[in-house]
């Protein structure tokens, strides 16, 4: 009896927050899409499709995020992995956990503060002026898809470098003495042991990275100025500036259905890699 | 210390050709000497064994045979080559790892075949094919090529490793504690499987083990090894019967020790005082003056237990019993001599009857299974 | 020779990243923090330690930041723990997969949609709507202090559930029959075994979200309307409206210290602790 | 199938007083039965093993006695008392977990002090501190209380996982696979000790096991199990000489078993015909009737292995050779009978001479020491 009673007491707020957390949000936001904008703002209930109708007035939203994200996520990637490489493998273990807080603690302060610096950096008074000053011509940093493509690069590199280290620290280094007993120099045991299995980590840290990338809006708005537009900023114009409820909703069901899709890719991927585990693939 | 004493004319190193040899190799970790001036060869076709606890230096030395770890000086040859500074990539041995250290993201077939597709020219396919497929029949795996690692249970992942190995046709094969992971019924099959593989192969095995079993079972010679030193080398029987220290003596097979002072000696017999005033003669070889202390070495089955006195028998009283099948151990406590081990077999203990513990009894033994040996 | 290049182009890209990415953005913010505003904003070189004397003109932000943040922190670990129990001690394995992606996936997805809802279900003519109709009077939830709690707590509780819930998911589960074997009943082999050997877990979850909640800004603005400002927004109004770089520069340096003091006192407790690994214990 | 040999007084349950009793205790984890309409009784004082393999339901009848499984039918007495459905945290019994389960959190001393503080009204800390200096003084751990549970070797874990039981006085100690997660060298002296410390404290002992040494070496009474069911119980030295079935003799000790048909018998005597004809004698005893599938047991120390023919011995072929110190280990094959182990004593090698693989021989055994028993 007590036994049921305290599983009860367990199983409520866990029902609860299933409900209130993700159940709600999303049935509200589905309805909204289905629905119209009032005159004034806001939103009107209807059932209409043409909110979705309506989808490719953002389509320069869509085609920046799919575009950026998945590039901005490779760029992460292979500046990445030598460094966790370096990290898990070379570094003497003395400096290791130093080192490991040096790269994570960037992470930890305001995204605002550090992509501040590099509107600076990049802006007319800094590397453009070194550029023009060598004699290389003028150029235009600020404002430009590479703008928004080094803060990305900047500000999500610990997410990368994290999971990737993690799986590489993991690594049996026997296996590596293996290879070389069975006659494999070190550059085709790093191709042939290390790459393959550090694989995991690298399909966590690219997934974490292009999920959160999706839903990003702050670095485009600070280094792309009005002219690199992702999903995010699109969601933020139709919810805060025009108030376009029932539109954002259907621009925001198209952002949560491609997410979904990625991730149930990912998964499928990581469950046929093998002997992961999901809650562990998931983090 | 370093003495040879061997035994039947199979154990004698003399007779083959070296494959490898140490010459005054030493490595050190820091501070640490883990391996100190060894020199030694090791035979074509031999199986040798290094056996002693841990941190003995046996790993230390497998790891300078195999490439892993350069000596600090010294030098190690293979086949009469000297490959002191050639990697372990590009050395003729192949090494079967202390937990298999197989790679979990190929199948039991790539594994096999990852020594052979590392050489350049690189082999064709079906050879490679065929190679595997043949390793796994030696070891008893048909079959079982496509299985992922994690299919495989403790035993196969063994057989695996091996097969690994020997696809590649090592001059020299090392063993570092591979039965160390199986359970015991497991483990005395392997033993019987890799001393039939071996001389199958006709290859060098080179075994690093701390099991006293392992080495006494599959051996032809043993190296004991102690502060990266070797102590002692030879085959089974003669390490057994004729070990040259107390260190040996207790390190190979159980036995029962009597700490005391050597107080005369002939060529081959000599008497050893405890401090109780008890005196025991026993046999005693090497450079043991009289005079030095000493210990005087009883195996447990070499010892008699009786209910009734005999004229030199020792009191004493049955502390335990432990019934073992073909044999019980009997643990029993003498007023001077402390606790000692007796193993009775079972006939022995059929006709003589049982103790129980509390039970007194008397001890004795044949003065010539007795060995006077050095403390050290 | 080989070895030494390989290890050197390793270290080659280690190394610049780590002055590119933290010191050089550190060094740019203490540098301006010692500064003047230009007239027309922006940043005027000087050294002056007026910007860290102004600091109690945002003292409200930083109250409310230091106030909010912890309590939040503490509201999210009360509702996540019960959650990660249930979801790792009582839950069916067949099931707690599906449950732990349910709990981690709202978090995919963007924040600004799921504060959104919370806009309209504390707005006027949500929740007080109802309370008003039953008869409880009238109240404000939005803009006030307990709107941005329940954005909080709402928008990093799966931060909180997912290292509660893996600490207690390793714990080993013999424990809990030793203790009841030893004769524990089950409430005190909970307060004495399963809760001591979980505050790993519950340690790294609190840390995670104090340290984003210490940044947070969007919540605050959303939900807080005007009325509720954290230190994040703080920073977003000097930098991007009021243009007070010096003064914005300041405020960041003092934001990045509180934290460097509370990440070491947390690497301190957990070493305390005893056994939990640095990396681990930073993730 | 349930039957009960017992040989010697002390070997008898119904001597001693229940301490414990199942009563056609059964137990299905959904379509499996792992434990079969169990009955027995546990006698104050005993020392008694569960033996079997994996899956055999012992750790099941364990897990009933303790409490954390309680059965789907039948019943669970402890001193006379039902506890079917008393929870664990109310039953005065107590567990040494297979891998110890210390808590990581606490000292050596609050481990073991846990059970006491569980006591209500709760005990004083002196008298708690005392209560664990005394145990901690039982398991030869003295001073050791502060320390922390990973400063300690595998073997003194163990022993704190003893005294943090043993401090309780239980009724009843459990012990699953106590000794699994240890060495060689250390599980043989924690056998000692673990006996020691049971007659010591008079407290009754119950042991799951699968490795027959460790039941063989401690046990009053061994109960062997097979499919939920106790196949067969009595003392080690009862099991070992008149097993009742092929399964039991597998399990107890090492035997080679020679399988055919009974052809004849007698009250205490018959005859086995193998399929290649050959006909040999041994001891039948039970149901089993002429013209049944049987096989003949022989142990292996049973077995007389020769350089010369003699009447009645069959011609081998020697396998492998294994030197175990007091004795060798050899593996011959019969050109009929298949591969047969013989164990010879160091003494009779030493005057009869060893044999090398690939040698011939012949080997005999006297008709009585083989028993010939049910297949199962």
């Amino acid at each position: 009896m007590q036994r049921r009673l305290s599983t009860w007491l367990l199983l409520a707020p866990a029902g609860l927050w299933f409900a209130v957390m993700l159940v709600l949000p999303l049935c509200f936001v589905v309805v909204f899409s289905f629905g119209e904008r009032a005159a004034a703002g806001g939103y009107v209930p209807a059932f209409t499709l043409a909110q979705y109708a309506n989808l490719p007035a953002r389509a320069t939203a869509f085609r920046n995020t799919l575009v950026l994200a998945p590039l901005g996520t490779l760029l992460s990637l292979v500046i990445a992995y030598p460094l966790a490489y370096f990290l898990a493998m070379r570094a003497d273990p003395k400096w290791r956990t130093l080192l490991l807080i040096l790269v994570i603690v960037p992470f930890w302060t305001s995204i605002l503060i550090r992509s501040y610096a590099w509107i600076f950096i990049l802006g007319g008074q800094g590397l453009p002026a070194v550029i023009e000053w060598l004699g290389f011509g003028q150029v235009r940093l600020i404002n430009t898809p590479f703008a928004v493509l080094t803060g990305i690069v900047y500000g999500y590199l610990p997410l990368m470098v994290l999971p990737v280290y993690v799986s590489l620290e993991r690594l049996d280094k026997r296996l590596l003495e293996a290879s070389a007993d069975l006659g494999a120099p070190p550059m085709r045991s790093f191709l042939q042991v290390t790459l393959p299995l550090s694989l995991p980590g690298v399909a966590t840290g690219c997934m974490l990275v292009f999920i959160l990338l999706m839903g990003e809006f702050l670095i485009p708005a600070m280094l792309g100025g009005g002219k690199v537009f992702f999903i995010g900023n699109a969601l933020v114009d139709l919810f805060l500036q025009s108030r376009n409820w029932a539109f954002g909703a259907a621009v925001a069901v198209t952002l949560v259905v491609i997410m979904l899709v990625t991730v149930s890719l990912y998964m499928w991927l990581m469950r046929r890699m093998g002997g992961v585990r999901d809650d562990v693939a998931l983090m | 210390m370093q003495s040879q004493i061997d035994s039947g004319a199979k154990d004698h190193t003399a007779d083959r050709p070296l494959v490898a040899e140490f010459r005054a190799a030493t490595k050190r970790y820091g501070a640490v000497l883990a391996a100190d001036a060894l020199s030694f060869g090791i035979g074509r076709g031999e199986f040798l064994s290094f056996l002693g606890p841990s941190g003995c230096g046996k790993t230390t030395a497998l790891r300078m045979l195999a490439g892993f770890d350069p000596p600090t000086s010294g030098d190690v040859y293979l086949d009469g080559e000297r490959v002191t500074d050639v990697p372990a990539y590009r050395r003729p041995v192949n090494m079967v790892f202390q937990h298999y250290a197989l790679f979990p993201h190929m199948t039991v077939a790539q594994n096999i075949g990852y020594g052979l597709l590392q050489r350049r020219p690189r082999p064709g396919r079906d050879e490679v094919a065929r190679k595997v497929d043949r390793a796994l029949d030696m070891v008893r795996l048909t079959g079982f090529g496509p299985r992922r690692i994690w299919e495989m249970s403790g035993g196969q992942q063994q057989r695996v490793a091996l097969a690994r190995a020997i696809v590649n046709e090592p001059k020299v094969l090392l063993l570092d504690e591979p039965l160390a992971a199986l359970d015991r019924k497991l483990r005395r099959e392997m033993q019987i499987e890799l001393q039939t593989l071996q001389r199958q192969l006709g290859i060098t095995f080179v075994l690093v083990t701390h099991d006293q079993e392992e080495a006494l079972s599959m051996s032809d010679r043993i190296c004991i090894m102690r502060g990266g030193r070797i102590v002692q080398s030879g085959s089974p029987n003669a390490l057994y019967d004729q070990p040259v220290s107390r260190y040996v003596a207790d390190f190979v097979g159980k036995s029962n020790f009597i700490d005391g002072t050597l107080t005369a000696r002939t060529a081959t017999e000599g008497q050893i005082e405890c401090a109780s005033g008890l005196r025991f003669a026993g046999r005693v070889s090497g450079a043991l003056a009289a005079g030095a202390r000493a210990a005087l070495s009883i195996r447990p089955e070499q010892i008699d237990l009786a209910h009734s006195a005999r004229p030199g028998a020792e009191p004493v009283t049955v502390i335990n019993r432990i019934f073992l099948g073909e044999h019980t151990e009997y643990l029993v406590r003498h007023a001077s001599l402390g606790d000692l081990m007796v193993l009775v077999a079972r006939q022995a203990e059929a006709s003589a009857g049982r103790f129980a513990p509390g039970d007194a009894g008397f001890i004795s033994w044949a003065p010539e299974t007795g060995l006077i040996l050095p403390q050290d």
